[in-house]
Order: structure tokens, then C-alpha cells, then sequence
């Protein structure tokens, strides 16, 4: 047993410090300290910067502007970014940089990777997902929006909804029904599509936390170019699903920093609220503090298990059905430790909208309060609680699948 | 033997309902939530001059309809479930619980008829920044006036539609102990800012006291005790308002789990929800059993309402919250919109579990209560 | 709303609470405070006593020795008995009193009422319930035993379990097949069997608590008279759940005043062991007293029903789950009070086998610690927390049920 | 980075698990705890020679194996597994953790090879009637003798195998602070008297000292910060005993789930139970890391030892009460037999989380560990 790194992640660990001594001043609280504006601001000259010295895209091969090098580097860089309070990248590049990049990688054409990853990682094309639709959520392989070949053009026709930041985005991969005698989980196929054309409407709309973050997409005969496909025809299915195991090594590596990061100013909120000394609030931050350690030691055996190249399998479930269970109660405790002042929110909401509010960030009323509201939303998107207990209970338990209902 | 409402009170649980419906459906939640005052005056007038709300619990020579708290819990039950924005937990709970238990003929003659109309608004300001709901936290002084009046100085917050109010009653402290202080909303020295709530369908606000005049109601004994009454009567009528809000968002998700499709059946075939709406069931009914028997104890002044407030108040707030927030889960992507109504009653029911004192703080003095 | 009870209600209170004041002494703490022998030698004497005072039979009919009260009557000495730390009757009168004799009373034919309900009253009778089956648990309508007809006796063959206090029975009733091409729950027939007799086999086993008091019974060409069923052939089923309901008030107005009880001999232990001012086990403890509370108006709420003469509903099903995972909370509350004298237990274990310790009961750690392990069968027995949830869930909240599998 | 046990481990774990398939499954663990002594001597003897289980944290020239806390937690983890009746947490952590932290390197020559071997048992006495995991709980004295030893009186309990143990480690509280006293077992004036358990499958003992003669064993500074090194690696290797409790009740209620047909399918297809079980895996994949955590930092002597044992204590053992007790729940009727293996692991969790403090106690010196 050793959670040690090689020699070669430390050594990168090293450039990466010595990068953000040089970029952020030495009192750097993190960004969470910035108003929104600003920290808008700094977030787009701070990814001009990480894009410049190869940090957006460290995993990727030299050929596409990549650094060649390992994910246990980018595992390195995203736990260094966290512990310093600075993001990768704009939001937008979970869908640019991480996803459609990686996917591309994986299972784009050469034209492909040659157009469209330099745009990327220059921030030129700002990417957006659309999986999701109304009557297709848990259950995403019942997606209804339609992709018909039109000479040389896809037209596509149909909803998605839960498409985060589209109202900014300039192109959408989606998942859309390219034949419709396929089975279920066959006939997808996953397309680029431009959003600026008659054919695409984006609506946004609120959460419950006021913010507005995610958005409806209506496709009207939205057309986009027949090579603009991804992984060949009706394949796309299996594109998606290659990508879930993606970011789970980052993320076993940066949940732990990012939630320890919370617990931390929760702790310190008890102490502002003179809840410190409460032996039932002191149960509860110890009930957290083993849950958040544990989580980083689960994250340990993850990340083993990850960099040995072992294929993502359901520890993905344990991981999400483990912060997002978790971050439900350590939200409540924070809206206990204020109490009365709780429902009074002061102060912005968090900059990040999903999981904690960033380093550096005012302990207020106003970050938690709409953490906490968040948070309701963590055992919902990206397979709901009950979706993730039936995946470990079938695939990990291999206890028997429910008898399928005669399909109407 | 009969642990269930009368016919009267059957009926007039109808008459509210309907109301509520006609007058107040989400869309004009939604659209007097956003109003400055907060809550829709006319309807307010409407409550006390058509149907007597207000004045449910004020004897019949104020103005009032003689009943008492089993039927204003039972208003509250209905305003929880219709999610209505009204300072009726203020005004005819907390203010007029203060009156009608005070000492103070002569205030309940002037005040009561104009609650129970609905053409004045009181509330009760009692906390303050340290946000303690005990003796202590009172801080804010009283002193005496050259003309037998009083003057008060100091803060309030977290004051229940205290921006609205037309009668504030104010817990301070004076050199001979804690008393209630009636002051007029528009007196002069009074600095009241509505704060942003997490709840927009309760208002509250801070109210500053800069030598504002004042009347003190004559209570019997220390005025502190009074403040106890008040607390008890209004955690109580705030648990049977949690049993309307945890009732409906019941409703609102098994009529969801009904309908909503994935994987070829509807969601509420899956035992995951089935038992999860199985056990927000055995937290409404739960609640709702709690409640009705805090209700009677306030209604016969038992000397066992402190156990039965506090009882009521920690067990209705966690089930309104879990039921509540399962609402969401059941409803999914959708349950966290700003346009699902879910979230309305989610934010209530959390605001409420910290309003009057969290569930800890009430299981503490539920142990003492029973001589723990 | 109102919680008394009328004034006929009231004056039968006052005779119950003279005949007890008459027959026990003044400072009688309740049967718990004797040990296992006197305890039962007195068990056996107070029967004797109550159905001779008729208290055995209230609501019975006077011609079937009954003294034709009403239900809030039985209610009335139930509470009565509880409150005051008696009995009614011996353990097995739950099966001859309580079950049998009301299942005749309302299915039996004049002869089997003129036959049994005498002797069950005398103690002459003694009755054990044969309904589950090894492979017929939660669903008790797949049951295996058969009944056949042969001549004017019915043989029977199969095996009977969870069978409590068989070892001490004469007779048993039995639900068995007997007809094997009605559909599941049709062809089942009510029985009444002679347990001593060559064809039948009573195998005690152990508890968890390592308590004898269930029983195997094995059925080998078993036999009874033809007319000794109940309710008509292959009408079993119905005459089973009609029973259902028969208890529901009563264990509404005694379970509270039995738990209630229990809690205060738990508050009693938590100053024993120095552990009433623990902040932490003082909201434990409130959160119990809450919950038995509760249990109490919940019970007014079923009562008020069952005295309208509301068919027994679903509310048994709240009863039941409610009481069982509240037992479980409070017997582990128990356990984590006396801590390392916990896993030491000293002192006898309860003297009734399910729920609290009686009245009077030294509040030692071997008392708590069998009520703790056999708690976690509360949640088990007469319909696992599993099927009670899922019986309100389509019962009272209207949710489709599952669909069905293909049938084997 | 590579958060898993190395071939070596991988190896033991086998040979471990192989052992004690084949020398003590379920029939031998019930003829065990029925016995006197409480566990099987033969086979204590061979786990010492034939496996060297006992001197695995010994150094090689006491004549252990030179490992660490990784590799006793690995085998008290299958012990766990197996539900082994077995003196190991006494003798190889309690005992051989005060003897290896003391500064006594006479005793160790002494003692440890005996252990190491199986011929001797240890065990740690330190509680007393109190139940006090803590400095001021030690009553029992240690006056000095005439010839250059000590006498001791007074009483302890709960002490681990104490009826059994070839030497006792005796807490006392001397003049000078607190010192750990050696033992003979059948010292002059020591009462030993085996305890009724509720966990059939480890032994525990009163005992009374009246003037027996003990030598203090030579700690660095006062005993009692021994003690507490003590009490944190076994409340590690507890932990990771724990982890194979619970697992093999996760493994009882799968396998089980999937072969119990009613309604007319295997009731592990019912969500409820898939559901259930979910959870549990969640319990016990979360109860593994925090305890291999545990280990590493005890076997790295780090400094946030105290942390991460509080942690893994209180973690481990609640995961495994409600696995265990939610392995009672799938089976159904069956789990709450004697007959059935369900309940031997549900009373091994329950008291396991009892001993050495709850899980309320620990989180309470977790929130101290970290600062709070």
C-alpha cells in the first residue's frame, strides 16, 4: 500500500507549483474571494494562460497541441489547481476540453481532430452536451430527437433539455435517433451541430436557486454536415459511454480537495455561529470530516484502480451516489449552524453552480443557501440516486434485473 | 372517542380550501411573492371580512369568531398547502396570541377588531442578530417616556412580515424586566428594511429603534412569560402549517410518480419510489398526528403544551423537510426548476424548521419538558 | 376533536380498576419485578381469574360465555391490564383467545362455537397458529400444505413454521391447499388439527436471543374430522385476513402505553448510567419520546376508526412499520447507553418474548439486550417493513403495482 | 500511488482466508464459543507456528515475522470474516502493542516469543466498572512491594480473553501516574471470573486483584500515553475487523437475495432489497478505505493516528452494525434464528462498536483530533 506518487508526477507537481507561484500572487485566497465579475474576468484570462503553456491539455498527443503526457499528470495539475484555488479552464471546457476533446481522441476522424481540437483549446468554439430530453432522463436510451441524411446534411428534429451554458455555446454534440427500426440502445448516432442557424432555438431556464445555468434546445430541420458524425453511424451510443469513465480518475483526485475545502469553512462557520462548542453540531462536523476522508481514500482505490488502465467500471456509481449523498447532509449542517441567519441569505451565491463554492469565498449565508439548494440537485442529474444503487446492485451484487415490463 | 375534526371544523377546512383555490393558485403565489409587500392586501381583507380567519381565534366581542387554536392551526394547515403568502402566522398567531393572553382589556379592545377584519396587519419582533429565542437575547431597551409612554432603542430581526406591519409588538427589556411593547408601524425612529429570504413567501425584516414611542402591554406577571405562550402557540401553529406543506408536496409527487414514464413504466412502479413515498406517507401521517394533539393542548391550555410544541414543531419540521425534499427527487431534473413548484414548498419547509428554533433545539427542550 | 371516552366506557374503566385494585396489592410493581417461575405460576392464576370475572370474553356473546360488551370495552381493559403491568391471560391466549375465538365467532358453525369457544376459555384448549411456511414467508399464498379429503377426514401433509408455542399446543389451525387448480389464493382452506396425534411433529428452534419459542410442524398424513373447517372449503383465505383487523384497535391503545413504559424505564437507565445530561443521548432520548408520542395520537386516529366500524384498513400496516423501526431505534439507544455493560449482559431477558420487558422488570442489561435482538425481528414477522411499504404504497397512495413476472 | 496490499499481502490474505476455511468454518466457531476457554488451543498454536499470525507486528529477533499494524489488520479482517473465536485482538494487538511501544526491551525478550509462538496469551486490563476509556476511570492502586515489585488492588473488567490469559497487563494507577503492570495469570490474589457475553465468539473476564505481585513494565514518559497508543491500534485493527464482518454479511444477504424466490422471483430482483444492498456495499467499500487508511497511518506512525483511528473506529462499526443487521432483514425469518450464521455477525458488530468507546464517543475525539 502506498499513496505515493512516482517520481516523474512529482517532478510535474513541481512545475505546476512553480507555474502558479510565479501567475498568482503569494496572498492568493482563491477565486471564490473575487466578485462575480471579476472572477468572470480572471476565469477567461486564466484559461488563456493554461491553453498557452499546454495546461488545458496535458493528456492530449503533441501532434494535437497536447502535452503527451500521463493522466496521472493531469491527476497532478487538477489536484494542484483545486489546492490553489484557481479553475481549469471556463466551465464550458467540461464540455469542450473534457469531453468532446477526449471523445474526438478516442473516436474522431483525422479531419476532425484537426479541425475542430486546435479550436477547442483555443477557446474559439465554446461546446455544449445534448443528451437529455424531457421523457428521456433516467432513462437515456429512450431518446426521441431525430437525425434523417438529407443529401449531404443531417436534418434533426426534436428537444433536449438540461443543455448547461447552450445560451453561450456555439456548437452542440448530440445524441440523436438515426434509425428508428434499430433496438433501443442501437440507431444513435452522436453528432456536431452548429447552434447559430434557423433551425436550433435555446431556451433557458431558472433552477431552484434562482440561477439560470441550464437550457432547452429545440432542433426545427437543424441541419449539420453528413461527416460531422462521431464514431460512425447508429455507434453512438457506445461514443457516449466511453466518455463516463473519462474524468473519474480527476474526479476521485479533486472531490476529496474540493469538498475538504468546504468542510474546512464549514468549520469555520460553526466557530463564527458559536455552534463550535455544540456537542451535537460537533457529532455532525465529524460525521462529515470521516465521510470527506473516506471519500479520498475511496478516491485512492479508484485512481489505483485507474491508472493500472483498468476499464471505468461501477466505482463511477459508489463515487457519485457517495459525494452527492453526502453533500445533502453537510449543506443541511451548514444551514443549521446558521440557523435563523440561513434563511436570510447575505452575500453572493456561489460562483461554481454546481458542488462547493470556490476557495477563498465569503462564508456567508448567501454561498451556503444556494449550496444547500444545489445540492438537492446533486442525487438527481448524471443518474439519479436510485439509477445508481440498481447499477452496483446489478453490475457489482449481480443481483438478477427486474422482469422487463411487456414494452407498450 | 373521536381524535378526528368536528363537522364544523370539517367544513370550514372546505371553505378554505376552496378559497384558497379559487383565489390563491400558484400562479398568484408566484406573482405576490414578488410584490413588495409580499402578500396580496385585497385577498388579506377578503380572508377577514368573508371568511373570519383572522379573527378565528379573538372572542366574539372583539370581532372574532370565538373558536381557538384548533381551527387556526387548522387555517394554517390549508395556507400551507396552498403555499399562500399572508402574514396570518404573524398577525393572527403570534401578535394576537399576545393580546388575547395579555393583561390588556383595553389594548385587545382597540387592536382585535381591526386584525380580525383583516384591515391591520400586527407581528411580534423579538429576535435579534444573536438570533436566541430565550430571555437573553433580548437586548433592545425600553425606557420610560416623559408622558407615561415608553421609548426603544436597539434592533429586531427576522421579524415575521415586520416591513408590513401596522402594529409591531416589541419583546424588550425595561428595568423592572422583559415586557411587549405596542408600537405603530409608521412611528417615528422606526428604520425597517425588508431582508432577501430564502422563502419568498414570508416576508421578514429588520427593524432599527431609535427612541421610537411606544405603549407597554400590561401583562400578568413578567412579560417574558407571555413571550413563552406566544412561542408555544406559534410552534405549534407552525407544525400544522408544515402538515399542509408536507401533505401536499405528498400529493404532488405520487401524482408525478403516477404519470412520469422511464423505462417503459411509470416511476411509481418502482419499488425504490413506491417506498420512498411509502415513508413520506408515515411522515405526513406521523406529523399530522403530532400536530392535531399540540393543537388540542393549545386549544385546552394543558399544562403539557411546552412537551407538545416542542414535540410538534421538531417532528413536523424534519417531516416536512424529508418529504419535501423527496418531492424533488421523485420529480427529478424537473423538481429542481424555478418553474416546478416543488422548490416553493421545499424552501418553506426548510425556513421553517430554523423558524422558532431548529429541531435540535426543540428536542433539548422537549427532554427538559419531560424532566430528562 | 376529542379524546375521551363515553361515560358507559368510563364506569367499565372504574370496574376493571377495582376488581385490579382488590386483586393486587398496593405497591405491586408490575409481573416484570418476578422472576421466570412465579412469573408464570402467576400468569396462569391471573387467567383463571380474568375468565372467570368474564374479562377473558368481554366483547364475546353472552350466550358463548361472552358478557356482550363492546369493542371500546376491550380497549378499555386493555389499557387497564397494561397500565397496571398484568396480563391478558397466558401467551398462547393470542391464538385461542384472540385469533381463534374471534374467527369462530364470526366464520364458525354453531357446533364448532359450542365445542371450542368454551374450552378456549377454560384453558382446556390450548391453540397455535399454523399459516407460514418455509417457502411461504411474505407471500403466505403460495403455501404448499395440502388437504385431502378422505372419507370423512381430511389428511394433511406438509410442513407449518414460525409456529409460536407449538411445544405447548393441543391443537393447531392450519391454512392448507386444498384445492390445487384454484389460482394462488383460491383452494386454501381454514383447518383445525389435533396436534397430538402420530402424523405430526413438533421441532422447537432457537431465537437469536436463544429463546425457545418457535416451532417446525411437520404434517405426515396428519388427520382431522371433515367438518372441523372453517368458513367453508377452499374459503381459507378469506376467513385468514378477515382476522386482520381484529387486533388493530387494541394494539392501537396498548402499544403506546407498552412503549411508553419501556421509555421510561430507558430514561430510569440513562441516569442509572450517568447518562441523562449527554447532549447527544438527551436528543436521542427526545426523539424517542416523540416518536411514542406520536404512536399514541396515531392510535387515537386508528381507534377512532375502528370504533366507527371502518373496515380494517391499511392503517395497520402504518401501525405496524412505525412501531417496529421505532423499536429498533430505541432498544439501540439502550444498548449504546449502557455501553460496555451492554455487551455483558446480566439479569434475566424479558419475560414476554416480543417488544418491551413487562412492567416492574429490573431495568438490567439482560432485559434490554434480548429486547434489542429481538427487535430486529419486529421488522421481520407479520409482514416484513418491505411488505408494509409496499402495501401502502399501492393501498393508500393509488401507485401501480409491479408488474407481474412470468409465472414459473 | 497504489492503494492496495502488495503481492506479499494479497498472499497472506489467501493464506489466511484458506486456513481458516478449513479449520474453522461455521460448525467449529459454534463448538468453540460453547466451550470453556472460549476458543480452540490447538489451533491458536498453529496459527502461531504453522502461520506466525500472533508475531506478525513482532520484530524477527523476538521471533515475529518484522511486519506491521497492515498486515494484523488484513488478518483481523479475515477473522472478522471467518467469525473466529480467537484471543487476537488481546494478545497480538493489545498486549504486543504495549509491549513493542514500551520501554522495556527485557520484557520483550521475555514475552514476545510465547506470544509470538501461540503458546502464550496477553491481554490488556484496563477498564473498571466505570466503563471509562480514560485516565481518571483507573481506581485500581499499585503500591510498591518489599522486593522491588508491586502490589496491586482493586478490580477490572471487560477485560479481553482475561480469564484465559497467560499474562495480564494490568493498568494501575501508582503514586507516581499511571504504570502498566505484568500479570501471571495465576498470580496469588487474582480472581479471575469469565463474563456472560452477548457476542458468544470472544471472551471476556472479571477480575479481582487483592495484593497480587506484579512488575511494572519501563514506558517511555507516563503509562497512560502508552495506553492510549494502545487503545488507538486496536481501535484500528477493530476497525478492519469490522470490514470483514460486515463484508461477509454483505456476501450472506447476496447470495441469499438471489437464490429466495417469492412472488414468484428471486427477491433480489425486487429494488427494495437491490436497493438495500446498494447501501450496504456503499457501507462497506467506505468501512474498507477508512480502515486501510487506518492501518497506514498506524503503520507509518504518523501523527493523525488519533484521526484516522476515531474515524475508522466510528465508520467501521456503524457500517457493519447496519450491514449485518440489514443481512438479518433480507433473510428474513431465517436471519433471526439461532441455527442461521446472521446473528453471530450482527452481535460481533454491535459490541464490537461498544468496545473501546462508541461510535459517539470517537466522533466526539475525531472532532477534537482535527480541532474543532
Amino acid at each position: 500500500m502506498d499513496i505515493s506518487y512516482p517520481p516523474e508526477a512529482e517532478a510535474f507537481r513541481e512545475e505546476v507549483k512553480d507555474f502558479l507561484a510565479e501567475q498568482l500572487p503569494a496572498d492568493w485566497p482563491g477565486i471564490g474571494a473575487l466578485d462575480e465579475e471579476p472572477a468572470w474576468e480572471f476565469s477567461r484570462k486564466w484559461r488563456e494562460l493554461l491553453a498557452e503553456r499546454g495546461y488545458l491539455s496535458v493528456t492530449w498527443p503533441r501532434e494535437h497541441g497536447g502535452r503527451g503526457l500521463s493522466k496521472l499528470h493531469q491527476v497532478v495539475l487538477m489536484e494542484e489547481l483545486a489546492q490553489a484555488g484557481v479553475p481549469f479552464g471556463m466551465p464550458h471546457d467540461t464540455f469542450g476540453v473534457k469531453m468532446l476533446a477526449n471523445t474526438l481522441l478516442r473516436w474522431g476522424s483525422e479531419e476532425q481532430k484537426k479541425h475542430f481540437l486546435p479550436r477547442i483549446l483555443a477557446g474559439e468554439d465554446v461546446w455544449c452536451q445534448g443528451y437529455s430530453e424531457p421523457d428521456a432522463g433516467s432513462d437515456l436510451a429512450s431518446l426521441t430527437t431525430r437525425a434523417e441524411l438529407d443529401g449531404d446534411e443531417w436534418v434533426i428534429n426534436g428537444q433536449k433539455v438540461w443543455t448547461s451554458g447552450a445560451h453561450h455555446s456555439d456548437w452542440i454534440f448530440v445524441l440523436a435517433r438515426t434509425n428508428q427500426e434499430a433496438p433501443k440502445h442501437g440507431g444513435i448516432s452522436f453528432l456536431l451541430v452548429p447552434l447559430n442557424q434557423p433551425g436550433v432555438e435555446v431556451r433557458p431556464f431558472r433552477m431552484m436557486s434562482g440561477q439560470l445555468h441550464f437550457n432547452e434546445v429545440f432542433f426545427t430541420d437543424a441541419r449539420t454536415r453528413a461527416d460531422l458524425v462521431v464514431g460512425g453511424v447508429d455507434n453512438g451510443w457506445t461514443v457516449a459511454q466511453s466518455l463516463l469513465g473519462v474524468e473519474r480518475g480527476e474526479e476521485a483526485a479533486t472531490n476529496p480537495i474540493l469538498f475538504k475545502a468546504e468542510l474546512e469553512r464549514l468549520i469555520e462557520l460553526a466557530r463564527m455561529y458559536g455552534k463550535d462548542r455544540d456537542p451535537v453540531i460537533r457529532q455532525r462536523i465529524a460525521w462529515c470530516w470521516a465521510k470527506v476522508e473516506t471519500m479520498r481514500n475511496l478516491g485512492y482505490r479508484i485512481l489505483t484502480g485507474w491508472l493500472k488502465g483498468a476499464a471505468p467500471g461501477p466505482e463511477s456509481s459508489i463515487a457519485k451516489l457517495y459525494w452527492s449523498e453526502y453533500h445533502l447532509q453537510v449543506t443541511d449542517l451548514a444551514m443549521d449552524i446558521m440557523g435563523m441567519h440561513a434563511q436570510v441569505p447575505v452575500g453572493r451565491p456561489p460562483l461554481r453552480t454546481f458542488r462547493a463554492d470556490d476557495p477563498g469565498a465569503a462564508n456567508s449565508s448567501g454561498s451556503w443557501s444556494t449550496t444547500y439548494l444545489v445540492a438537492r440537485s446533486g442525487t438527481i442529474y448524471a443518474g439519479t440516486s436510485q439509477v445508481q444503487r440498481n447499477i452496483l446492485a446489478e453490475k457489482v451484487l449481480g443481483l438478477p434485473r427486474e422482469p422487463r415490463a411487456a414494452q407498450k | 372517542m373521536d381524535f378526528a375534526f368536528d363537522e364544523d371544523q370539517e367544513e370550514l377546512r372546505r371553505t378554505v380550501r376552496a378559497f384558497l383555490e379559487a383565489t390563491a393558485p400558484e400562479a398568484e403565489t408566484r406573482r405576490t411573492m414578488e410584490t413588495e409587500a409580499g402578500y396580496d392586501q385585497a385577498l388579506w381583507r377578503r380572508m377577514g371580512s368573508e371568511l373570519g380567519l383572522q379573527g378565528l381565534a379573538i372572542p366574539e366581542e372583539h370581532g372574532g369568531a370565538g373558536a381557538g387554536p384548533v381551527e387556526v392551526g387548522l387555517v394554517m394547515e390549508e395556507m400551507g398547502r396552498a403555499m399562500l403568502c399572508a402574514p396570518y402566522l404573524a398577525s393572527a398567531v403570534q401578535a394576537t396570541t399576545a393580546l388575547l393572553h395579555s393583561d390588556d382589556e383595553e389594548a385587545r379592545t382597540e387592536l382585535l377588531p381591526a386584525l380580525a377584519a383583516g384591515e391591520q396587519v400586527a407581528t411580534l419582533a423579538l429576535t435579534e442578530d444573536s438570533a436566541r429565542w430565550n430571555r437573553e437575547g433580548v437586548t433592545l431597551t425600553a425606557r420610560a417616556g416623559a408622558d407615561g409612554g415608553w421609548l426603544l432603542d436597539g434592533h429586531k430581526t427576522f421579524v415575521l412580515d415586520g416591513a408590513q406591519a401596522d402594529v409591531v409588538l416589541t419583546v424588550a427589556r425595561a428595568t423592572d424586566g422583559i415586557g411587549i411593547f405596542l408600537v405603530a408601524g409608521d412611528a417615528p425612529g422606526l428604520t425597517r428594511t425588508t431582508l432577501p429570504t430564502l422563502d419568498l413567501t414570508r416576508r421578514q425584516a429588520r427593524l432599527e429603534y431609535r427612541d421610537v414611542p411606544a405603549r407597554r402591554l400590561r401583562t400578568r406577571g413578567d412579560g417574558w412569560e407571555l413571550v413563552e405562550v406566544v412561542l408555544r402557540h406559534s410552534a405549534v401553529a407552525l407544525a400544522a402549517e408544515q402538515v399542509g406543506v408536507a401533505s401536499r408536496a405528498l400529493e404532488m409527487a405520487v401524482e408525478y410518480a403516477k404519470v412520469r414514464h422511464q423505462f417503459g413504466r411509470a416511476i411509481g412502479s418502482f419499488q425504490a419510489v413506491k417506498h420512498l413515498l411509502a415513508d413520506s406517507l408515515m411522515e405526513v401521517e406521523s406529523a399530522r398526528a403530532a400536530a392535531y394533539a399540540a393543537l388540542l393542548s393549545a386549544q385546552n391550555g394543558e399544562g403539557d403544551l411546552p412537551m407538545a410544541a416542542s414535540l410538534a414543531k421538531s417532528l413536523c419540521s424534519d417531516a416536512s423537510v424529508k418529504v419535501t425534499q423527496d418531492n424533488i427527487q421523485v420529480h427529478g431534473g424537473i423538481g429542481f426548476t424555478w418553474e416546478h413548484p416543488a422548490h416553493l414548498y421545499f424552501k418553506r419547509a426548510k425556513t421553517s424548521q430554523l423558524l422558532l428554533g431548529d429541531s435540535a433545539y426543540h428536542r433539548e427542550l422537549l427532554a427538559q419538558a419531560i424532566g430528562v
